[in-house]
């Protein structure tokens, strides 16, 4: 079973339990939040835009690759959009599987995948100026 | 043809869409690229952009049209 | 920071907000649960027993190894003791770093090591019988 | 000297605690687990079991003394 959302906010309340399964015995849960610095510079905010449809059809593809090549019992990836706040919650990818191994590599993958290829793009707001995050070399 | 744009793209076209004439006979993904940097040369500063074909990444060759939903993807930053 | 902990109930409510760290963009938490089958029998329950002092002591040994190896903001170590059901949770692993790789390796350092130097036992009780756990070849 | 029992060795030895008299002049953490290994031969088929001394593992030369917290440790199934 999987759960593939964009959200305006990421409730964490609630993820253990639509997590749980009867033959899981580990759940590893990855959750990346807005960091107060970058390259050094003070962050004042994020703000996320998604191609949504194509999100959505990217993280599902990411997601039954991950299914093919895992015994997962329940997969989540939840990405937020919108303005984000410094240690706001922005990506929670979860999976739960009978063996702790495959829920950390199943895990790395859906998140390092998503930051590869999922289109979503992120602003950081400085004092005093923006940047749109991996555009420029 | 109507391109999709997104984050800094948006900002550099200063357009929420590009709208590729027909008269511009583009045919593929590769024609599309091109035609988009001689028209924003400041496209060609991206570390790279890709270009989405009914929400799947596209390679050069593919043959576009009409039709379908193309969108302008620059590098990717979410997570 | 780092909180080290033996309890009876594990609450998962609060354990992101005690992870945050204004310079920790990856949060990785593991959470162990009780199965409902072992070695293909129905698991009814788990009795957990610990040696409590020498276990936070091996417990904070593993933190601060963690804490020299990787950089990180928060590091949470948490087991349950007692009788525990299904789907309950009986171990939280959980760290903060500014990179996620350090935080999927810091995180499955500590369950690993856990699981082979930490002085907890594990009874698990089936429709008709019990068994310590790891006790026979 | 006074040895703590845990999980399966206090079903095997029928106890919570292991007295270890000092007529039997144990003084080290392997004469600690030969005698056991005598006393409860069912001991003999756990996979393993070390001995704490203090809250640490210890090598079978250490040294033990009545003053020290000495403890039994069968296979561990924490997590």
């Amino acid at each position: 079973m999987k759960k593939i959302e964009l959200v305006s906010e990421i409730d964490l309340n609630g993820l253990y339990s639509w997590l749980q399964h009867p033959e899981a015995g580990g759940i590893d849960l990855f959750i990346g939040s807005v960091r107060n610095h970058a390259h050094g510079k003070s962050v004042i905010k994020l703000v996320f835009e998604g191609y949504e449809p194509m999100a959505i059809h990217q993280m599902n593809k990411l997601a039954d690759q991950a299914i093919k090549q895992w015994p997962l019992k329940r997969l989540l990836m939840i990405h937020a959009l919108g303005s984000k706040n410094i240690g706001d919650p922005v990506v929670v990818i979860g999976v739960a599987t009978a063996h702790r191994n495959d829920a950390f590599e199943a895990c790395k993958f859906l998140i390092d995948e998503l930051k590869n290829t999922v289109p979503i793009w992120k602003k950081e707001h400085f004092t005093d100026h923006t940047v749109w995050v991996n555009a420029h070399p | 043809m109507e391109v999709l744009l997104f984050g800094i793209s948006k900002e550099i076209t200063g357009q929420q869409t590009l709208d590729v004439s027909s008269d511009l006979k583009i045919n593929t993904v590769l024609e599309l690229k091109k035609w988009i940097l001689e028209k924003y040369p400041e496209m060609g500063n991206l570390d790279s952009f890709a270009i989405a074909v009914d929400q799947e990444y596209a390679n050069d060759e593919l043959n576009i049209s009409d039709g379908q939903e193309i969108a302008l993807i620059p590098p990717v930053s979410g997570g």
